[in-house]
């Protein structure tokens, strides 16, 4: 725990919250098991004495703005977390002036889950390109930190490679063990429609039927609606409850979109998303 | 609904559907197993759950009163999924019935008060076969007020009976629109409003109402602001509902079950629990 | 055995174009396979995955998805949204186990039924090589 | 009656069960351990803390048909769907078999269930003594304990050399082989769970119904179904017609109050339309509600909604909170 940072960190919530800048600043606090973080909401001056910041903070609080569009809020934002406020500030889904953002330098998280924190960095960490937030008000920073260049999909280029039924036979398997809880969709910042498809009656897109053909049908959609819209949190992987590999399906795309349509998510807030837009010329593998 | 396994329906038979209004229609059905028709014993304010096969199945007070025949009515709002299934079931369908489920209105214990129905849209249906039982007991109960209001006028679900209600004994008809049209000479008020204006009194007086959830919430303070106790008002309420019988754990309203201790409730037993406007 | 199998298809076909297409080779008495099932929608940018997805869900063996020529869109560009959409899509199905070949993309305009025919004949072809998808 | 095995006599005594019946035990699935119908006894996980899903899956499927409509001539006829085959539950700790006990007294009560009713008849339930608590456990305080019998049919207790089995229905009893010895030496000492002072919450619970305290908590709530689907006494469902391919059926699956269309009506009223009103309700089911209806608080200690709630919503916290809250109230 890098206490200079916390330091820093709860300085400024402090005076945000004492000036009446903001209404409320989210933050991380310890956990109930004493060893990880959780997010945390401080409303007073005093409660900003429970934020912390270490190398369990892996929760990318940038979703909760989504529920507090009223209100000014202020929110810690990691340098990848930055590209959240890029997408959701793109999507107009909240205004730059009714956030503030309180950016961090990271080292780095590690996989955590209740009373367990993993000793290495999170893979999406250990090929990290930001060495600061993309866009902040304040920037709490102590050491510098250095980035890793590393290989970013392996793991899907080795998917890619198998044949087809393979894929398929894994794919059904990992989609069988889905319970439809939706943690993925709720934790998922680009995940805020009023109603979602999953949910619609008329017409009706899914059966209520938790079963392999209806799990894929929602795994499928859910990624397909992130293409070029996912900033690769991977918080979705991170709370699935049966542990399906959330980051290969959402990576795929990830790859395909920077390939085809030389995009990526949360990187500049004024950059037309790839199906926001098109090029005349391009012929994308479909003849003419 | 066989003894056996409570969610399977009875059949019936949709023996007419009368259209009452833009997007009401009364479906009139008949069980079709005689013996279960016979025992479908029902009060004014209970439900039951229909199923349109393929879309659903969803509640529905029961419109009709009970001596009337074998039959069972309901009035349904065309408004989602089922209702739709509903609405495009022909004479001579099937449908399935489950039921009667819930509580109902006690109206035994009103006999020798003055009642004031309330009742705002398709929320009149509930209230329907209240006025038709006071109706026929008419010496049984004191002064019968009936405020009845609607978007529109052509969305007054029960206008072909209103000449009856008007010409009874003792009873009185006040009927309110949103908005008005050529025809309409009548109020154009909002249901809490002309509660205000006519301000019935609350002496051994019971005041019933039933409608959208925002005309029930102005309407139960105006109530009160005429002195009616919460003891004295009395709604009942709509929730959404899988099993009927407090099983799935989803229509409560702090600890009362709408399915099974309700659907009828007087304020008193639930305004703790209902959300703080 | 694979003569006996016959794939199903599903059609999306473009109001303005693909469907006269698929019109000019019916009434031009063109022979084609008949494996196909037809949807009429406005333009193929209107074509959501989810429709695509619910087919291959029910046991359809392959989706054709057909539009105006690129630059021709009655729309002006529904037709190179479609285009994004489904090099992105297929890239994505085949990841998942739903072979490249089961989604096809193919401009047909309003006179091209010649070409509508043998877009059919081919895909059924491909797909019947193909064999059943395993799972349906 | 306590009696005595060998692990290897306990392997051949569910090898000759499995004959007959389906053993839904837990068995590993890569890093999770969930209770599932096994082919192979090998398959069996018999060291485990908790397993990720409890057993209520069994009697309360994630999803299930309840009756199917059939077309007879034009004419619809429903058939309603039955449970065909015996089975063992086994390996399921007393915290579970609780879960299953709070689970009859909504599904029993008349109109009895028919699919859970019949399941449960046909079930029996081989439960396994835990000999280690976890850092989330705290069943002592629920009413059960880590060597609980109450609940099951039969309670194995592991200890040097093999299990001790205590028989405790008839219906256990049935389930036995012959040759099991009598087993005169005592019970092991059963491990201690975290204790957690629980008597003060339910009278203070109620007076919290308003309390600003749920939209707080609420802020941090991501609103998904997973303490729902953990729990094993989380009983909700939804109903609706699935049709595929001229297949009608009408089916139930899991549901959870915290999801967002759970109290939605046709039209757009929803009776607990906040944040704060869903996980309130969450709280008030099981610590108020089914208690005033059934008697007992419906949380069995396990623990497994403290392990996966993404945000550390805390059971035990909230309990502490709450009691907090109206102690401060009070004074």
């Amino acid at each position: 725990m890098d206490s200079e940072l916390i330091h820093q960190i709860g300085n400024q919530a402090r005076d945000l919250l004492e000036s009446g800048t903001v209404k409320g600043v989210i933050g991380y606090e310890r956990a109930s098991d004493g060893l990880t973080a959780r997010p945390f909401f401080a409303y007073e001056p005093a409660a900003v004495e429970r934020l912390i910041f270490d190398e369990t903070c892996s929760y990318n609080l940038v979703k909760y703005l989504l529920d507090k569009k009223d209100e000014k809020m202020a929110v810690v934002v990691k340098p990848c977390d930055s590209r959240t406020i890029n997408l959701l500030l793109n999507e107009e889904q909240i205004k730059r002036d009714m956030v503030f953002i309180i950016g961090v330098t990271c080292p780095g998280v590690v996989e955590t889950s209740w009373n367990h924190k993993g000793q290495t960095l999170q893979a999406r960490c250990q090929t990290c390109q930001l060495s600061k937030p993309l866009v902040y008000d304040f920037l709490a920073e102590h050491e510098p930190v250095e980035r890793l260049e590393g290989e970013l999909y392996l793991d899907i280029q080795e998917m890619e490679t198998r044949p087809v039924t393979v894929r398929r036979a894994f794919w059904l398997e990992q989609f069988e063990r889905c319970i439809r809880c939706y943690a993925c969709r709720q934790v998922c910042p680009g995940c805020y429609c009023p109603e979602c498809f999953a949910e619609q009656l008329d017409p009706l897109w899914m059966g209520i039927r938790i079963a392999p053909k209806e799990n894929e049908l929602w795994q499928t959609i859910r990624t397909f609606h992130l293409a070029g819209r996912c900033v690769g949190c991977n918080e979705c992987e991170r709370v699935c409850p049966v542990d399906i590999p959330l980051s290969l399906l959402n990576r795929k795309l990830e790859k395909e979109v920077k390939e085809l349509f030389a995009f990526q998510a949360g990187l500049n807030p004024e950059e037309l998303p790839p199906f926001a837009t098109f090029k005349k010329e391009e012929k994308l593998g479909f003849e003419e | 609904m066989s003894l056996d396994n409570p969610f399977v329906p009875y059949l019936a038979t949709l023996k007419s559907a009368v259209r009452l209004t833009p997007d009401v229609k009364l479906l009139r059905v008949e069980l079709e197993d005689p013996d279960i028709r016979a025992s479908f014993i029902y009060k004014p304010g209970q439900f039951a759950l229909l199923s349109a096969f393929g879309e659903g199945e969803a509640p529905f007070g029961i419109v009709s009163s009970p001596q009337h025949g074998d039959s069972l009515e309901f009035a349904v709002r065309r408004i989602g999924t089922v209702t739709r299934g509903l609405h495009e079931l022909e004479q001579g369908d099937i449908l399935g019935v489950r039921g009667p489920f819930g509580n109902y209105f006690p109206l035994e214990d009103y006999v020798g008060k003055n009642i004031v129905i309330i009742g705002g849209g398709i929320g009149m249906a509930p209230l329907r076969p209240v006025v038709n039982r006071i109706l026929e007991q008419r010496d049984d109960y004191g002064k019968l007020l009936i405020i009845n209001g609607a978007r529109t006028p052509q969305d007054l679900v029960f206008a072909p009976e209103f000449q009856v209600w008007v010409e009874a004994p003792r009873t009185k008809l006040e009927l309110t629109v949103d908005r008005g049209d050529e025809h309409w000479g009548g109020r154009v008020a909002l249901v809490p409003d002309v509660v205000k204006e006519v301000a019935p009194s609350p002496d051994n007086a019971i005041a019933i109402t039933c409608g959208p959830p925002i005309m029930i919430r102005y309407t139960l303070a105006a109530l009160r602001k005429l002195g009616f106790k919460d003891n004295q008002i009395v709604t009942t309420l709509e929730a959404k509902m899988k099993c009927g019988m407090g099983k799935c754990a989803r229509c409560n309203v702090g600890d009362k079950y709408v399915c099974q201790d309700g659907p009828v409730f007087t304020l008193e037993q639930i305004s703790q629990f209902l959300e703080q406007p | 055995m694979k003569l006996e199998y016959q794939p199903k298809i599903v059609g999306f076909l473009c109001n303005w174009c693909s469907y006269a297409g698929a019109d000019m080779a019916g009434t031009s008495r063109m022979s084609y396979a008949p494996n196909i099932r037809i949807i009429r929608v406005p333009c193929s940018g209107r074509v959501d995955p989810l429709l695509v997805l619910k087919c291959f869900q029910r046991g359809t063996d392959g989706v054709l998805v057909s539009g105006c020529h690129p630059g021709d869109c009655h729309y002006n560009e529904g037709n190179y949204h479609a285009r994004r959409r489904f090099a992105l899509l297929r890239d994505f199905l085949d990841y998942l186990g739903i072979a490249r070949e089961r989604l096809r993309v193919e401009w047909v305009s309003a006179s091209e039924g010649q070409k509508f025919a043998e877009t059919v004949a081919s895909f059924t072809a491909e797909l019947a090589e193909l064999g059943p998808r395993s799972e349906s | 009656m306590k009696l005595f095995t060998s692990k290897d006599d306990l392997i051949r005594w569910l090898n000759s069960l499995l004959r007959e019946r389906i053993i839904v035990a837990p068995v590993r699935v890569q890093e999770l351990t969930v209770f599932q119908p096994i082919s192979k006894v090998e398959e069996i996980a018999f060291d485990f803390g908790n397993t990720t899903l409890s057993p209520k899956g069994w009697f309360l499927p994630p999803t299930e048909t309840l009756f199917s409509v059939q077309n007879n001539d034009g004419q619809p006829k429903l058939v309603p769907a039955v449970i065909e085959k015996d089975a063992v539950i086994f390996g399921l700790h007393p915290c579970d078999a609780r879960g299953i006990a709070l689970m009859d007294s909504p599904f029993l009560q008349e109109p009895g269930d028919a699919l859970y009713r019949e399941r449960r008849a046909r079930t029996a339930l081989i439960g396994l003594a835990c000999h280690q608590a976890q850092p989330e456990c705290f069943c002592t305080s629920m009413g059960s304990a880590p060597n609980d019998p109450s609940h099951v049919d039969i309670l194995l207790t592991e200890v040097e050399a093999g299990y001790i089995v205590q028989v405790v229905t008839e219906k256990g009893e049935r389930l036995l082989p012959k040759g099991f010895v009598e087993y005169k030496g005592a019970l092991p000492t059963p491990p201690e769970p975290q204790a957690i002072p629980i008597k003060e919450v339910i009278p203070a619970i109620r007076e919290l119904f308003n309390n600003p305290y749920w939209e707080r908590l609420a802020d941090r709530c991501l609103h998904c179904n997973i303490c729902a689907y953990v729990c094993p006494t989380c009983y909700c469902f939804d109903v609706r017609d699935y049709s595929d391919r001229g297949n009608l059926e009408r089916v139930r699956s899991w549901d959870s109050c915290q999801s967002s269309g759970f109290t939605r009506i046709a039209g757009g009223y929803d009776l607990r339309p906040t944040k704060g009103a869903r996980l309130r309700q969450r709280f008030y089911h099981k610590l108020l509600y089914f208690p005033e209806q059934f008697q007992d608080v419906a949380c069995v200690g396990c623990g497994r909604c403290i392990k996966a709630c993404p945000v550390n919503i805390d059971i035990r916290e909230v309990m502490s909170d709450l009691q907090q809250l109206e102690a401060k109230s009070e004074s």
